[in-house]
């Protein structure tokens, strides 16, 4: 295993003058301006976010919802915190409240994502001891005008539905 | 009346220099995305109306206006650090003064030089004010206190200094060629035939015209030469500390600094406001053939674009449909234009004087515009110089090959002279 | 207006010596210096538009070429005397030749 | 004397039980009915020993040390008895770990994870018992997750003497409970959350208020009375509440109030979080004020030595009559814990020699034109028509210029109780947005 | 009249930045304010119709002496302790001037009482590049070779004094 000598370009006196170079550089993005400008269906850019990106797998993690219990599509979250203990970037809120309707006794009163915050980890998703939190929603742009757009409370992540086939909380 | 006389191309110069402005921003941003294979800016937009992306241009003036004007603590001179964007300014603005746009008009027996200062300084008013820009930048980087800032501007400076000297000997071999220093009288000549060819100064005098053009993208830190600005190493140079409008006057002086140098190149090399072979008399004598050709390109060209249009204008924002409205008023302009011009070319009315004086602007704006996209175009394909390098070209190639041009011209025009 | 070129000639010409004389600041100097030529230059220009006669236009021509290489020489000279001494004190330049 | 734990010598004194040792000397032993203040009993049966010379495992609990005991805390035996006794005590417990508050300071889950960790064996439904029941004084009984170590029991029966809590039913179906038509109802009910290992009972005040991993603490001393008993403070500070005391716990000292607590100093933290009405501080408006030709202060005996020191020197610069009134109450006073005297501090007032006369402090009153008040609740709904009224407070006050001043849980400082033992308390770890009486006293120099 | 009013205003400004320059302090202040001096001395150049020696005042002056001193200030990183301790430089400055003035008062007073005012007919190609040129290449053709060898030789010196002792 020798050490390969790769040749020098521009030896000589022409290659030098960097004339051709220079020229031929000037010739390639000329093409490209040209062709893009009379054709521009050819430019592989998205118009995000009107067009949406095709090739994403249905394991790559959307925007959090919180599940529904199986038995009476109440929410399944009994606001232990391990989602936001878990969360390295502490974007979510919860407040804890009684629950007073006797299915479970304890709820969130209030439940906010603020998705500028989340760097979409999935922590909380494995932290969830009750499987109430999944990034199953299969929204993978979030879009918003202001801050507020994006912070997302307990009633908007309830009302996402996931892509995947359970659709109810697998928790016992 | 004289004093609104002097004023009225002042203002009107001013004005033109200051709209190149946000439209060279937009052909900077917009051919740079097609060279690699982007869309550009093409969101921004009031009520619909994108303009092609130009609004974004505005848009962002409007938010350089508007920002908050903030004075950094450590800046002990507040005076030279707020003086300095207005010198580059000014100076950048001033050399745009002497180009002229037409052909002088004569209406009742009266001239109108068509440049805004009637001076037959010309180039030297030119080289004058091109380095009086350089206080700004010196100043700039001085006043900011600031490592970047000061070695971007000693980087600017030192490149300016070098490479005027290059340019102004460039520019010696024009004046023996043209044997004039009056711009004007340089376009003039340029008007006659050299063999087939009409008589450019880029095909009298190639070697001048291509140091020349290296030497105007040098003056006006463009690329290949804005290691003054080196994002990579010095963050934005002599700029750095600079926000809001403050930054927007650098920004619009540099921009208008590149559109004054277009405009010189053009004047001197591509024949100014003339259409090959064609002088001003010439034109004015065929003028209505020349209007039938005029109404006949025009015709075409906006069938054409609107072509392009329907093809392109595919992403549709909330509001006017765009594409509707463009087509409207490209067809209400051009059938309103083809009937003015109609109605002279029919031989209804005399305007052969304003017309032509006219055309010869909007070749003028053409040609100047081609410049910019040399100057766009050159910027995207061409990788920055190193700073020795930029010197070196400057000392060890461009001047001996100046004054080597300057030689054979001078010889060559004794010789043609001596024959006569 | 001749009379009034003539005496900002003066004027700055006086002025261009206080400074030369009472100040230490080697740049100063120069500049003072520099002064004097273009109080100097004025006069030229204002007479030569006086007489109509362009020989004075020539002459400050000359006067400002002159400048110019003085310019370059004591530029050198005085980035070689600033290495030498981290100083611009004209006081601290005695020593005109070889090494000390 | 010397006993061998673990191959390891450990100092001991006769007399003493072995699980008292062990815990004294930070050595592992788990543990859910023996309390140090309640005693042993003997039911868990978690804090088996290896005891050599012995056939079988023994109770830590019950056994006095002797000379040259050889003891092993975590031989592998140990271990599966202990495996073994964690299940039969988990057989029922619900996992509802979640939405209990006691995760994360549970005995039963620590233990769990350190010898537990086995898959359940049980094939039969699990034993419903009563969730969710209201015991009156702000406790809440959760059957299930009850192990009977019977501790609250205990302390009802032995401590406070009243024996509201029992065990009722046997086997699988022995729970915890009061007689029917009685409430748990004494005035050192809440200890028995506490005193629970498990989350079988939570306090009403703060059940779901805040996980307990997230809390921070703070050793202080509760200033409902001049007993002086020490605390926790248990308070934190979240990205999206500012900083809150969630409770207080008992700090344990033997020489003053064991590990209990009155239910009146327990809920007192309540005050510490409610906001009120102040203006910002200006020492240059009080300083004109000073200027003032008659002045006086009082200044409340609930403040630490420090704060009466530095009121006591700013009085003297500026020529302040200065007079401190106890507080006292005599319904609240009873024969354990709670005193007559309801300041935290009384005795360091007399200690710093502040007068304490009424009749002095009525008469220096009528003439002041100025009136300073440290934080005393005398004066703070009173209104003065001549006066000019300062407040320094830590709560609200109706008239006069009201300037906030950090309360105690952002001070550190000493108190000393009734029985004249001083005792330092330290402050929590966030800043106070008001400022601290003795900094403020320093810019009025 | 214009003519007036702008030669008073220019010569305010050129006298008033002159005096700025010798007694800043600090060199780069010296040197700002000289190139205000020495444009307005351009400035009055175009007023007598010397549009030639205005451009080369701007472009030689200006634009390239006092940006390559601007440079070279820069270039060194002058600190305040590089500058001379002039501690007494406001009472030598004064007591300069006022030595000055008597012989500046003398001259003043011969000027106005002397008849030099001429007035000759100023043809349009006055003080254009073409008249100077003519004037340099035909009465000056000597001076001017003699000033080439002359920037020359300062070339030449410029470079060997600013070249590092090897």
């Amino acid at each position: 295993m020798g050490i390969k000598v790769v040749k020098r370009h521009g030896g000589t006196f022409l290659e030098k003058m960097y004339v051709q170079a220079v020229f031929g550089g000037m010739k390639t993005t000329l093409k490209h301006f040209t062709a893009n400008l009379s054709d521009a269906s050819n430019i592989p850019t998205l118009c995000y976010p009107e067009q949406l990106p095709t090739d994403i797998t249905p394991r790559y993690r959307g925007v959090h919802r919180l599940t529904h219990r199986k038995s009476d599509d109440s929410i399944a979250c009994v606001a232990c915190f391990m989602c936001a203990t878990a969360c390295p970037a502490k974007c979510i809120e919860i407040v804890a409240t009684e629950r007073e309707d006797g299915v479970d006794e304890k709820m969130p009163a209030i439940f906010n994502i603020d998705l500028l915050a989340c760097v979409f980890c999935g922590y909380c998703v494995e932290a969830c001891p009750c499987d109430a939190i999944r990034m199953d929603s299969g929204l993978y742009s979030v879009i918003g005008d202001k801050r507020e757009d994006f912070i997302y409370d307990k009633a908007k992540l309830l009302s996402i539905k996931g892509i995947s086939k359970e659709e109810f909380s697998l928790a016992k | 009346m004289s004093t609104f006389l002097i004023l009225l191309p002042l203002i009107l110069t001013l004005l033109f220099s200051l709209a190149t402005v946000p439209i060279l921003v937009w052909m900077e941003r917009r051919v740079a995305a097609l060279i690699q294979d982007r869309l550009g800016p093409n969101r921004c937009n009031v009520n619909g109306i994108r303009l092609g992306g130009i609004v974004q241009s505005v848009a962002d003036m409007m938010k350089l206006v508007f920002k908050e004007e903030f004075l950094p603590s450590h800046i002990k001179n507040k005076f030279y650090y707020l003086a300095a964007p207005s010198i580059a300014f000014m100076s950048s603005f001033l050399t745009f003064m002497v180009i002229p746009y037409a052909d002088n008009v004569t209406i009742n027996e009266q001239t109108f030089t068509m440049q805004a200062l009637p001076t037959d300084l010309g180039v030297l008013w030119f080289l004058a004010f091109a380095g009086l820009g350089v206080y700004g930048i010196i100043l700039g980087g001085w006043a900011s206190h600031n490592k970047y800032a000061i070695l971007g501007s000693m980087r600017a400076t030192a490149q300016v200094i070098s490479y005027e000297v290059a340019m102004g000997l460039s520019l010696v071999s024009m004046l023996i060629t043209y044997g004039t220093i009056s711009l004007n009288e340089m376009v003039t000549y340029q008007s006659q035939s050299f063999f087939i060819f009409p008589a450019w100064g880029i095909i009298l005098q190639p070697l001048a015209a291509i140091i020349f053009i290296v030497t105007a993208f040098a003056e006006t830190n463009r690329a290949p030469f804005d290691a003054a600005e080196g994002e990579s190493e010095i963050v934005a140079g002599y700029h750095t500390e600079y926000g809001a409008m403050k930054f927007g006057l650098f920004f619009v002086a540099e921009y208008i600094a590149m559109a004054a140098s277009g405009a010189l190149i053009v004047t001197l090399f591509l024949g100014g406001y003339q259409l090959p072979y064609l002088s001003t008399q010439d034109l004015i004598n065929h003028f209505e053939l020349v209007l039938w050709l005029i109404i006949t390109f025009a015709a075409v060209t906006s069938l054409l674009f609107l072509a392009w249009v329907k093809k392109h204008n595919i992403l549709v924002m909330n509001g006017l449909n765009e594409t509707k409205i463009y087509t409207t008023v490209i067809v209400g302009f051009t059938l309103f234009a083809i009937i003015v011009m109609s109605y002279y070319a029919l031989g209804f009315g005399n305007a052969s004087t304003v017309g032509v004086m006219l055309l010869q602007f909007a070749v003028f704006t053409v040609k100047l515009f081609f410049l910019h996209f040399l100057f766009i175009w050159v910027r995207w394909t061409l990788p920055r110089f190193r700073y020795d390098q930029t010197q070196k070209l400057g000392w060890n190639i461009l001047l001996p090959l100046s004054l080597v041009n300057i030689f054979i011209t001078a010889i060559v025009v004794v010789g043609v002279n001596y024959g006569n | 207006m001749l009379k009034g070129y003539m005496i900002l000639s003066i004027l700055l010409f006086s002025i261009g010596i206080v400074g030369l004389i009472s100040r230490r600041n080697i740049i100063v100097m120069y500049m003072s210096i520099e002064l004097l030529l273009n109080a100097v230059n004025l006069s030229l220009i204002a007479i030569s538009g006086d007489l109509a006669d362009s020989s004075a236009q020539v002459m400050s021509l000359i006067i400002i070429a002159i400048a110019a290489s003085e310019a370059a020489l004591f530029m050198s000279l005085f980035v070689v005397l600033f290495r030498n001494r981290a100083s611009l004190d004209v006081n601290l330049f005695t020593i005109l030749g070889g090494k000390e | 004397m010397k006993i061998i734990v673990n191959d390891t010598a450990v100092e001991c004194k006769e007399g003493e039980l072995l699980i008292d040792v062990l815990i004294n000397n930070g050595i592992e032993i788990p543990h859910f009915c023996y309390h140090q203040d309640l005693g042993p009993d003997g039911n868990c049966r978690m804090c088996m020993v290896e005891i050599k010379g012995e056939k079988r495992p023994q109770i830590a609990c019950d056994t006095f040390v002797k000379e040259n005991l050889e003891v092993s805390t975590k031989s592998n035996r140990i271990n599966a008895v202990k495996r073994s006794i964690l299940e039969f005590e988990l057989l029922n417990h619900p996992v509802d770990c979640p939405i209990c508050d006691q995760a994360g300071e549970c005995k039963l889950q620590d233990y769990y994870m350190d010898y537990g960790l086995y898959e359940s064996r049980l094939s039969t439904a699990k034993t419903k018992k009563g969730k969710h029941i209201d015991l009156g004084s702000n406790v809440m009984l959760d059957q299930e997750r009850c192990v009977l170590c019977m501790r609250c029991v205990r302390f009802t029966s032995e401590i406070t003497k009243t024996g509201e809590l029992g065990v009722m039913g046997r086997g699988d179906h022995a729970k915890i409970g009061v007689a029917p038509n009685r409430k748990l109802n004494n005035s050192y009910a809440m200890n028995v959350v506490e005193l629970c290992p498990v989350g079988a009972l939570t306090s009403k005040d703060f059940r779901f208020r805040q996980r307990v991993w997230f809390l921070d603490s703070a050793k202080s001393i509760c200033h409902g009375c001049s007993r002086g008993c020490n605390i926790h403070i248990d308070y934190n500070e979240t990205k999206y509440a500012s900083e809150k005391v969630y409770r207080f716990r008992s700090r344990r000292n033997k020489k003053i109030n064991l590990s209990f607590l009155c239910d009146f100093g327990r809920l007192s933290y309540q005050e510490l979080n409610e906001p009120f009405e102040a203006i910002s501080w200006d020492a240059q408006t009080v300083i004109e004020s000073l200027k003032a030709d008659k002045k006086v202060a009082l200044v409340s005996p609930s403040l630490s030595m420090q704060q009466l020191q530095a009121v006591k020197e700013f009085s003297e610069n500026h020529a302040i009559a200065l007079f401190s009134l106890a507080y006292t109450d005599e319904n609240f006073g009873d024969d354990w814990l709670k005193t007559k005297d309801i300041s935290a501090n009384f005795a360091g007032v007399q200690d710093r020699h502040i007068s304490t006369s009424q009749e002095e402090f009525e008469k220096s009153l009528n003439n002041a034109s100025l009136v300073l008040n440290f934080d005393h609740k005398f004066l703070k709904d009173k209104a003065f028509a001549d006066k000019e009224v300062i407040h320094f407070s830590t709560s609200s006050c109706e008239h006069g210029s009201v300037y906030a001043i950090a309360n105690f849980a952002h001070e550190s400082g000493t108190l000393i109780n009734c029985d004249g033992i001083w005792q330092d308390f330290y402050a929590t770890k966030y800043p106070c947005e008001a400022p601290r009486l003795i900094e403020l006293l320093e810019t009025l120099r | 009249m214009q003519n007036e009013v702008l030669f008073a205003i220019l010569a305010l400004i050129s006298i008033v930045s002159s005096i700025v320059m010798i007694s800043a302090h600090r060199p780069i202040d010296s040197a700002l304010s000289f190139i205000v001096t020495l444009i307005s001395i351009a400035a009055l150049f175009a007023l007598v119709n010397a549009t030639f020696l205005f451009v080369v005042q701007i472009i030689i002056y200006a634009g390239a002496i006092l940006s390559l001193i601007l440079f070279i200030i820069m270039f060194l990183n002058i600190k305040d302790e590089n500058l001379p301790d002039e501690k007494y430089k406001n009472r030598w400055l004064l007591g300069t001037s006022i030595i000055i003035t008597p012989f500046s008062l003398i001259l003043i007073d011969l000027i106005l009482r002397s008849d030099i005012a001429v007035h000759a007919l100023r043809d349009e190609k006055f003080g254009t590049i073409k008249d100077v040129g003519a004037t340099l290449f035909s009465q000056w053709i000597l001076p001017f070779e003699l000033v080439s060898i002359l920037l020359l030789v300062a070339l030449i010196g410029a470079v060997t004094l600013s070249k590092k002792e090897a």
